[in-house]
């Protein structure tokens, strides 16, 4: 009994006040999924089985052809999108690994978001080489397994280094994502009655807390840090060397690598944007997102939009320098020939529109930073678009130049990823806490 | 301005440097070759890294750095020294190829016009910026990021201009950006050093700057060798000549250099990497500061390999001048007792909140 | 069933499919024998060779057909006839396309009561023959095309006994003009033989002698042979429009069209030569043009004139011909006999211009016969009409409705082998056999005779040309039974005797040529060119050298192969100069309206550059306007004067190939240097300054290629090139390249091994054809990109592709900077019956996503290294070489292996003039580039 | 038998830990549960860094040394030159090894976790122990 008053004291402290208050703002997030939320999510998953396994059957019956891809342009839409959503994976793991080993405090409010639509968006990145493939139908020939042939893999194919980063960095965040859901899961347990407490009950392995967990705990949690930091380095710069090992004008440049990691978290910071600005206002968390934090994200997203710019910047100067006909042939192409549009629509969506964030008010309005995220999101689609598909339309060989467009069954397929991805998503908003519940709490003194 | 310093004393010591080094330079003539170009570019680099450092914890609104602010901000007076070696260093600019076939943009007049630009523009920043900082005053982020903004450039057009062009018309995208990173790391290296001169004194810095300088040093090596790799693989894997050519000339087992060439991968990275993989050693300032030499000398390596398979570079003068600099930037960050007086509150500043701006 | 049985079964099963993939189905049990190398020592897998001739043109090439399981899969020349010396031109090439062209007629056809043609058997069909022969009223014509040797014979014998009209033989190529001239001047009515290889100034007027004058094969290889020569040559070509032969003569120059009179005259008149009285007064006949007048006239530049006439006054043995579009026009006979008489007082004739291996076109009409037809048809006077393998509606096109007046014969009877304008109006078709399922024989010059000889038992339900005649004779009861074979048998055998066996075993035999003597007779003649010169705009329709009069637009291997000038491959278009397009503010892909009179067509532009102001160009097989013909001759007209040409405004998607006219200072021209090679240089100075030549790890990394043995390659010359494309349509069929439409080619996405790369002088001064295939490089930059080993380097320098194993991820492309992969995009490897047949068994189908690329022939190295194990030795150069060199007529190809010392391509490629394409990437490509002599316009 | 303290802040749970140990309390008896890491009370408890740290290691070396030999064998088994690049590349097996090492090092480390942790806790997960929001201390007496 006089532990029971004692429980009674120590919740009835203010510190256990806010932190408790955490818990019910995060979990009431949980709370009764309501008809229109399964509406949403049904209309997703509609849009996931028809546009992109509807699209995706046909293509596999009928051939690749029934795209775009030709002579000399042979990767389309397809792998814009595997770059464009390996990119979207890499915020996740910089916001939670990379930011937590700067110690940096706004990375609680998004990492939980921001680990999910990792997981997510890898999957729907994972997708494309596959689509994209002539005969997908081998697609297990580009893993290495003994076999009768005696026939392994290319090692020294780029293609084949994706094999390696892409899967590795889908398991790796998924246990990232799994460790940090553990104790949370702890804690929705002691919220839920029935089955589902069952279920989270299991998933948190019967985490309590106690000094041996939460030791072996923060020493996992931190080596993983250690280990996705250069890993999503690694994984975009693999990304980019897809192209950069190509000799095409364009493609072979050295400074990919960082490039296109930045541009990756760039865009990454982008679509986090767009995730939680809706999510926050949804679930009613301003409380555990404050301003602040977006601010900080916005600053992030800046800094990268200005290295992305050095590098447009420098790759056109030393094009130029170079005197290369070849080189120097494809950025002006890029300027000035038939895919200008998207060169332009890069340029204003990735360097200009965010020069708006220097501003204080607009980084601290979440319209704005809204409205600047979707630009974001456009302009590295594009940014993608010029680098893979104007590059090959114009190399070295001017009979052999001809331009690229998308055809349906390639759009369609696109359109459906974003429906697995907001599919997926919406599951994870109702059904696993949105917030770490537990790093929130640390800040409570 | 946070540190006073003597203008004469500190006007007349440069000059000598600048002086000897011209001396040095009539008498190689025209051995000298690229001797003082590494040298400056060797300095700016520190100094202005170090700086860009501090402009980075104070954009991050980081505290660990504050303490060594004053040092940090006394390395300004560095970059005009390393503009008066560019001014002495004009007639060597024939060892550039462009210097016969000049083009609008690289011919002598208009490069050394912007180079004498960009020094100006960033000492005055520069100085402004510590100016702010370690008074801890309101616009000292606005400064930081204008500073991080012409650092980059700065660094980007030495490497490009200074080392790129020695091979024109051999180009490397990356080639600015590697030269900056390496010029980051040097700086984070030279306030490494300070921490080691700082042992025998009172105020003997916390853990957590040796620690934060400690996974600084260890990050960005391992960014640097990123950087180096990237650059590598990209080479390697196209063959194409115009572009192996360079490499092959620096790393290829038939020259000279594959020796100094991996040895430089060596000093900048795999020492840093694996000594400081253990944690404890971060914050040894012994084990700190001679990796700290051992990088800086990778660096000044990495300068020379640049340049020495095509244009002669003389190593006495080399040696002479890295001699008469060090001796010249310890002084100055150290200045308290050498060539200027300075309030010791400065020193002993309280770390105060930043300038938030709510 | 239990575990045996099911064995048995699988057992039959497989072998039952082995047999069948050997063969066609249709006799699979004849393959049982195969079991047991019978007698002929036929071995599956082994391939015989059968002696035949080509019909697609006049022409006549020998052809040896290679056999495989029972039918043709490949066709070449035969080496060391007079005429194509071992080479076929494209159209030959492409031969087989018809052969096994899917619109082949498969039976006899019968209209029934409602006009259409319903399948009929021969017996039905040939009694509705017969009867109508008996019955109709007017007179029975028989018209075929140009026949020669045994089927003309017949063909009198048969029109005679039948009492029936032998009309003379259409061809829209009459040469009426060329022969009028000769018979006129010299009283011989035929095209002599051309050889250049014996001229040292060559001037050839509107002529197009590599594409479809005269015997273009032989013209290319005796280029080839005067390139082998050295000595020196120059050569002129004149032509109102833009031709391949005119870029490929030393040099090309526009001639106002109609006015190439005024050309011949000045030529003539400044020959200053001393003529006796007959000569000279033949030409003192001929108006005096002066140098001034010949330039406003013909807008030649005054330089340029008096070039080519002290080029040919100085000449030891000039050639000088004039005919094609230049002879097409109202003043066509004059140009053609100031020509003649030309090589008349020039002493041509008998030493570059032969008589001697004349081609007789004696029986070949012009147009005044068809306009005579024409009006006994309107008049209802012809009975029963033989349309014999001759598309009359289709090639007369340009004629106001000829196929109504055709109609109004009481009855027609269509000879051919695929449906066409003609035969669709016919009462009974009689399907044809193709050249390659007949016997018979053709005269390609006087005094050479070609054996036709069946390479496979007919596919179809059809008759060889002699066997229609022969059976309907015998159904008409005009003569006893008998078979076409037994007929050209006799025939040999009475006039050949035992040279006849030589001729089925050899292909061909050469009899005594009577040399006539060309002497000058009495002038007869009024010169009129004197008429003003066509008014422009002119449009200009010129002979194709994939469709020659239009007859080969029928085959779609020539409509996937792009025109070598233009590259458009499927669609109409009309040519349009630079200038012009420029002033219509049209560019590629721009409809224009194209109208004359009352007719008018719309057609996409292509630019072509080098062709005149205000000359638009389109080739026959494409509808062609009102020409009408030269009364004076009977030429049918090329140059139709005062055309409209509008822009719609509209774009049109067109299957033009080449994305750039120009090279763009890309240095992928042989002999030219790319902007930027400076620099590449500028290092490789620097070496040199430092001391020591650029070595290998100076620029690489990696190891040395070594090869043991051989090190495949391939050299070209850019001087022997003559653009002709035969070597595309080569490799199509050696390689079983798929067909890939029109849909296809308009994204982008054709699929031959081989192309020809046009590249213009910015000014249109000059052309360079490129052909490019997949350049086996020593460090390919395809082969790393790939994951799974799709591709890789053999140790004979071979770029593999392992088609199984490809999983289509199409980096490999992306990365070739030649640009030289294919992707099979669809399901392109099955085809239609009898397109199938014409797949080449010893190379495997390419299936739906799956990389593929020119090979270098590797299935011929296979076989080469077969026989050379067999005999314990290495391959020698002359085993074998690739498809496209043997086809190409320039003998411009050369392959072999680059190790050994003696090779050919060795010295080729060691040659001063060699290089190879985008050197300074440091492929090492395996294929060597020698540019031309006379340097490049870009170097 | 054994005491059970609980509290609501942080701070007075430090403070109590602090001066347990000071009263000569063996660290080793003291359980504690806390709703959030507390990095503090490790260091009062002096607890040895976690062995999770070997995992890691152990399975990073394994990682990178697989990423090679793979490789690299099995192009000797079969050479197969490609672009005549060396059969042996290291450039290009560095990536492939590197990625393996943070695979296998990121794995094993989780391993290493529910090893040492003895995860899952079966009694745990059925029991109806909870993760408190509390701040606990439990001394095993005697």
């Amino acid at each position: 009994m006089a532990h029971d008053h004692a429980v009674a004291a120590a919740a009835a402290h203010p510190a256990s006040e806010k932190r408790l208050q955490i818990e019910r703002d995060v979990i009431s997030a949980m709370q009764r999924p309501g008809l229109v939320y399964w509406g949403l999510v049904g209309f997703f998953a509609t849009v996931f089985g028809v546009c992109l396994l509807g699209a995706w059957a046909y293509q596999i019956y009928k051939g690749i052809g029934v795209g775009g891809q030709m002579n000399p342009v042979g990767w389309g839409i397809y792998i814009v999108n595997f770059v464009f959503w390996v990119g979207i994976a890499h915020s996740g793991t910089l916001i939670s690994a990379v930011l937590f080993l700067f110690r940096s405090k706004f990375r609680s409010s998004f990492n939980r978001a921001a680990e999910a639509m990792t997981v997510i968006a890898v999957m729907c990145a994972g997708m494309y080489p596959l689509i994209h493939l002539g005969r997908v139908w081998y697609a297990f020939w580009l893993f290495p397994y003994p076999n009768q042939r005696l026939l392994w893999t290319n090692f020294k194919s780029p293609l084949e280094w994706d094999v390696f980063a892409i899967s590795t960095y889908l398991t790796i965040s998924v246990v990232f994502f799994y460790v940090g859901l553990i104790p949370d899961f702890a804690i929705v347990k002691r919220y839920t009655r029935g089955l589902r407490r069952h279920i989270y009950s299991a998933l948190s392995l019967g985490w309590v807390g106690s000094k041996q967990q939460w030791r072996n705990y923060n020493m996992l949690y931190a080596l993983l840090a250690g280990f996705a930091t250069p890993l999503v380095l690694s994984v975009h710069s693999v990304v980019s060397w897809d192209f950069a090992m190509g000799i095409v004008p364009g493609w072979h440049t050295t400074i990919f690598a960082p490039y296109f990691v930045a541009g990756a978290i760039f865009s990454g910071c982008g679509m986090v944007l767009t995730l939680c600005i809706p999510m926050r206002k949804l679930q009613k968390l301003e409380r555990v997102m404050p301003i602040d934090h977006f601010e900080k994200l916005a600053k992030t997203m800046l800094f990268t939009s200005m290295i992305v710019g050095y590098a447009y910047t420098v790759e056109f100067i030393l094009a130029y320098y170079s005197g290369n006909v070849y080189e120097f042939g494809v950025f002006k192409d890029r300027a000035i020939g038939h895919y200008k549009f998207a060169y332009w629509i890069m340029v204003f969506c990735n360097v200009v529109s965010p020069l708006a964030l220097f501003i204080k008010r607009v980084r601290r309005s979440l319209g704005a930073l809204f409205v600047i995220s979707i630009f974001v999101n456009i302009g590295m689609w594009f940014e993608r678009f010029v680098i893979i598909i104007q590059s090959l339309s114009h190399e070295f060989v001017p009979y052999a130049w001809g331009n690229y467009s998308p055809r349906w069954p390639e759009v369609s397929i696109m359109i459906g990823t974003f429906g697995f991805f907001f599919m997926m998503f919406l599951l994870f908003a109702k059904f696993l806490p949105v917030v770490a519940i537990t790093e929130k709490k640390e800040e409570v003194h | 301005m946070g540190i006073r310093l003597n203008p004469m004393r500190w006007l007349l010591a440069s000059v000598i440097v600048a002086a000897i080094a011209f001396g040095a330079d009539r008498v190689l003539e025209p051995a000298a070759g690229g001797a003082i170009t590494i040298a400056a570019a060797l300095f700016i680099g520190l100094a202005e890294g170090a700086i860009c450092l501090m402009a980075g914890a104070e954009i991050s609104d980081g505290h660990w750095h504050r303490p060594l602010l004053p040092r940090a901000a006394s390395l300004v007076y560095v970059i005009p020294v390393g503009a008066l070696l560019f001014l002495v260093n004009i007639p060597q600019l024939s060892i550039y190829p462009w210097a016969e076939d000049p083009s609008g943009w690289l011919s002598k007049g208009p490069f050394i016009a912007r180079h004498v630009a960009l020094f100006a523009l960033v000492f005055a920043v520069a100085r402004k910026f510590v100016g702010e900082a370690v008074r801890g005053a309101q616009r000292t982020r606005f400064w930081a990021v204008i500073y991080v903004i012409l650092f980059v450039a700065h660094l980007s057009m030495i490497g490009i201009e200074w080392f790129m062009t020695i091979e024109r018309p051999w180009f490397s995208t990356l080639f600015g950006a590697f030269v900056m990173v390496s010029a980051f790391l040097s700086g984070i290296c030279a306030l490494s050093l300070t921490v080691f001169s700082w042992r025998r004194r009172t105020d003997a810095p916390s853990k957590l700057v040796q620690k934060s300088l400690g996974g600084l040093m260890f990050g960005f090596a391992t960014f640097w060798a990123y950087f180096y790799f990237s650059q590598l693989i990209v080479i390697w894997y196209g063959n194409i000549p115009e572009e192996t050519m360079y490499l092959a000339k620096r790393i290829g087992y038939h020259t000279p250099y594959w020796l100094p060439a991996r040895l430089i991968f060596g000093m900048i990275w795999v020492t840093p990497f694996f000594v400081l993989l253990r944690r404890k050693n971060k914050t040894l300032a012994p084990v700190t500061s001679t990796l700290a030499v051992i990088v800086l000398s990778g660096v000044t390596m990495l300068f020379w390999i640049m340049l020495a398979p095509v244009v002669p570079v003389s190593i006495p003068l080399l040696v002479l001048l890295i001699a008469l600099l060090t001796f010249l930037t310890a002084s100055i960050v150290r200045s308290y007792d050498l060539l200027l007086r300075v309030p010791a509150e400065v020193v002993h500043e309280p770390a105060h909140q930043p300038a938030h701006s709510h | 069933m239990d575990r045996r049985e099911f064995l048995r079964w699988m057992g039959v099963a497989s072998g039952a499919s082995v047999l069948a993939g050997c063969d066609l189905s249709r006799k699979s049990e004849k393959l049982i024998p195969y079991l047991v190398p019978p007698e002929d020592g036929i071995i599956p897998g082994d391939a015989t060779f059968v002696a035949t001739s080509c019909t697609e043109c006049p022409v006549g090439c020998s052809v040896s057909a290679r056999i495989r399981d029972d039918r043709p899969v490949k066709v070449d020349g035969i080496a060391g006839h007079p005429v194509n010396d071992g080479a076929l031109c494209i159209r030959g090439q492409a031969s087989l396309n018809r052969l096994y062209n899917v619109e082949r007629i498969r039976q006899p056809l019968m209209q029934d009561g409602s006009g259409n043609l319903v399948p009929a058997t021969w017996n039905q069909a040939l009694a509705k023959v017969s009867q109508a022969l008996k019955t109709t009223s007017g007179e029975h014509v028989f018209l075929s095309g140009r026949t020669s040797g045994s089927l003309s014979v017949l063909i009198d014998e048969f029109s005679q006994r039948l009492n029936m009209r032998r009309l003379p033989e259409f061809e829209l190529f009459s040469y009426a003009a060329v022969r009028e001239a000769n018979r006129s001047l010299f009283g011989v009515d035929a095209i002599p033989f051309l050889h250049p290889d014996r001229a040292d100034v060559v001037v050839t007027v509107g002529a197009d002698v590599l594409e479809t004058y005269g015997h273009p094969v032989a013209f290319a290889r005796a280029l080839s042979r005067k390139h082998d020569s050295g000595e020196h040559f120059t050569w002129f070509h004149v032509e109102p429009h833009a031709s391949m032969t005119g870029f490929k003569a030393s040099e090309r120059v526009s001639v106002k069209p109609g006015t190439e009179g005024y050309f011949l005259a000045f030529l003539l008149h400044s020959l200053g030569r001393s003529l006796d009285g007959r000569a000279s007064s033949h030409v003192s006949s001929v108006p005096a043009v002066t140098l001034d007048r010949a330039a406003e006239a013909t807008g030649i530049a005054r330089e340029t004139l008096s070039k080519i006439a002290d080029a040919l006054r100085a000449a030891h043995a000039p050639l000088l011909v004039a005919g094609g579009v230049s002879i097409g026009h109202e003043s066509g006979l004059d140009v053609a006999r100031i020509a003649a008489l030309i090589q008349a007082v020039t002493g041509m004739n008998g030493r570059t211009i032969d008589f001697a291996r004349a081609t007789d076109y004696s029986r070949v009409g012009s147009m005044s016969d068809i306009d005579r037809l024409k009006s006994r048809l309107d008049a209802n006077q012809v009975g029963t009409a033989f349309v014999f393998n001759v598309d009359l509606v289709g090639r007369l096109s340009g004629w106001n409705d000829f196929a109504s007046s055709l109609e109004k014969a009481s009855f027609l009877v269509g000879v051919g082998d695929i449906m066409n304008a003609t035969l669709s109006l016919c009462d009974v078709v009689l399907p044809l056999s193709h050249a390659y399922e007949s016997w018979g024989d053709v005269e390609p010059v006087a005094g050479v005779v070609n054996v036709i000889q069946p390479a496979l038992k007919p596919l179809f339900d059809t008759l060889s040309d002699g066997d229609v005649l022969l059976r309907i004779l015998a159904e008409a009861g005009a003569a006893a039974e008998t078979s076409y074979q037994q007929y050209v048998m006799d025939r040999w055998a009475r006039d050949y005797g035992p040279a006849a066996a030589d001729l089925v075993k050899k292909g061909y035999l050469e009899t005594s040529a009577s040399a006539a003597s060309i002497s000058l007779r009495e002038p007869d003649h009024r010169y009129t060119f004197g008429a003003a010169p066509a008014k422009t705009p002119a449009l200009v329709i010129a002979p194709s050298v994939r469709w020659y009069d239009g007859r080969s637009a029928e085959l779609e291997l020539l409509k996937e192969i792009p025109d070598p000038l233009s590259t458009v491959s499927w669609d109409p278009w009309v040519s349009v100069g630079l200038e012009t397009a420029a002033a219509l503010g049209v560019d590629d892909r721009s409809e224009v309206e194209i109208r004359v009179g009352n007719w008018s067509t719309a057609l996409p532009v292509r630019r072509q550059p080098g062709l005149q102001r205000d000359v638009f160009m389109i080739q026959h097989g494409v509808a062609g306007p009102p020409a009408g013909w030269s009364r004076t001759s009977g030429e049918a007209n090329a140059v139709v004067a005062d055309v409209a040409v509008t822009p719609t405004g509209r774009k049109v998607p067109t299957t033009i190939l080449s994305a750039s006219l120009f090279e763009e200072g890309r240095g992928v021209v042989p002999g030219s240097h790319p902007e930027h090679f400076g620099p590449l240089k500028k290092m490789q100075e620097q070496h040199a300054h430092g001391g020591h030549e650029l070595k290998h790890e100076d620029v690489s990394f990696y190891p040395v290629p070594n090869y043991p043995t051989y090190r495949w390659a391939m050299a070209i010359d850019m001087d022997k090139c003559v653009g002709c494309s035969a070597c595309v349509a080569a490799c199509t069929i050696e390689n079983n390249v798929a067909l890939s439409g029109r849909d296809s080619h308009l994204r982008g996405r054709e699929l031959s091994w081989i192309r020809i790369e046009p590249y213009y002088a910015e000014d249109g001064s000059s052309l360079d054809t490129v052909p490019t295939m997949c350049q086996q490089c020593d460090y390919a930059p395809c082969e790393p990109v790939c994951p799974v080993y799709a591709t890789y380097h053999n140790n004979e320098g071979l770029n593999v592709q392992v088609y199984n194993r490809c999983v289509g991820t199409r980096y490999c492309s992306n990365n070739c900077p030649y640009k030289q992969r294919r992707f099979n995009w669809f399901s392109w490897e099955h085809r239609p019956h009898p397109m199938n047949l014409m797949t080449n068994p010893d190379v495997s189908m390419r299936g739906k996503g799956m990389m593929e690329k020119c090979t270098f022939c590797v299935q011929r190295i296979r076989k080469a290294r077969d026989v050379a194990k067999d005999e314990g030795r290495e391959i020698r150069e002359g085993d074998f070489t690739t498809a496209c060199a043997a086809a190409c007529p320039g003998g411009a190809i050369v392959f072999g292996n680059l190790l050994d010392e003696k090779s050919q391509v060795h010295e080729w490629a060691h040659h001063e003039r060699s290089s190879r394409l985008l050197e300074e990437l440091g492929t090492g490509p395996g294929v060597f580039y020698l540019k031309k002599k006379g340097g490049h316009h870009g170097a | 038998m054994s005491e059970r303290l609980v509290f609501g802040s942080e701070h007075d749970f430090l403070h109590k830990l602090e001066e347990l140990v000071k009263s000569g309390v063996n660290p080793r008896d003291i359980e504690i549960f806390a709703p959030h890491p507390v990095h503090k009370a490790e260091e009062i408890l002096e607890m040895k860094p976690s062995f999770v740290r070997t995992f890691a290691l152990i399975g990073g070396l394994t990682g990178a040394a697989t990423g090679y030999l793979l490789t690299s064998l099995t192009a000797l088994d079969w050479p197969l030159p490609v672009g005549n690049k060396p059969i042996v590349g290291i450039p290009p097996y560095t990536i492939i090894a590197f990625e393996l090492m943070v695979l296998f090092g990121g794995l094993s480390a989780f391993l290493g976790f529910i090893v040492t942790s003895r995860m899952p806790a079966i009694r745990t997960i059925i029991s109806q122990d909870e993760f408190r929001d509390t701040f606990e201390i439990h001394v095993r007496k005697g």
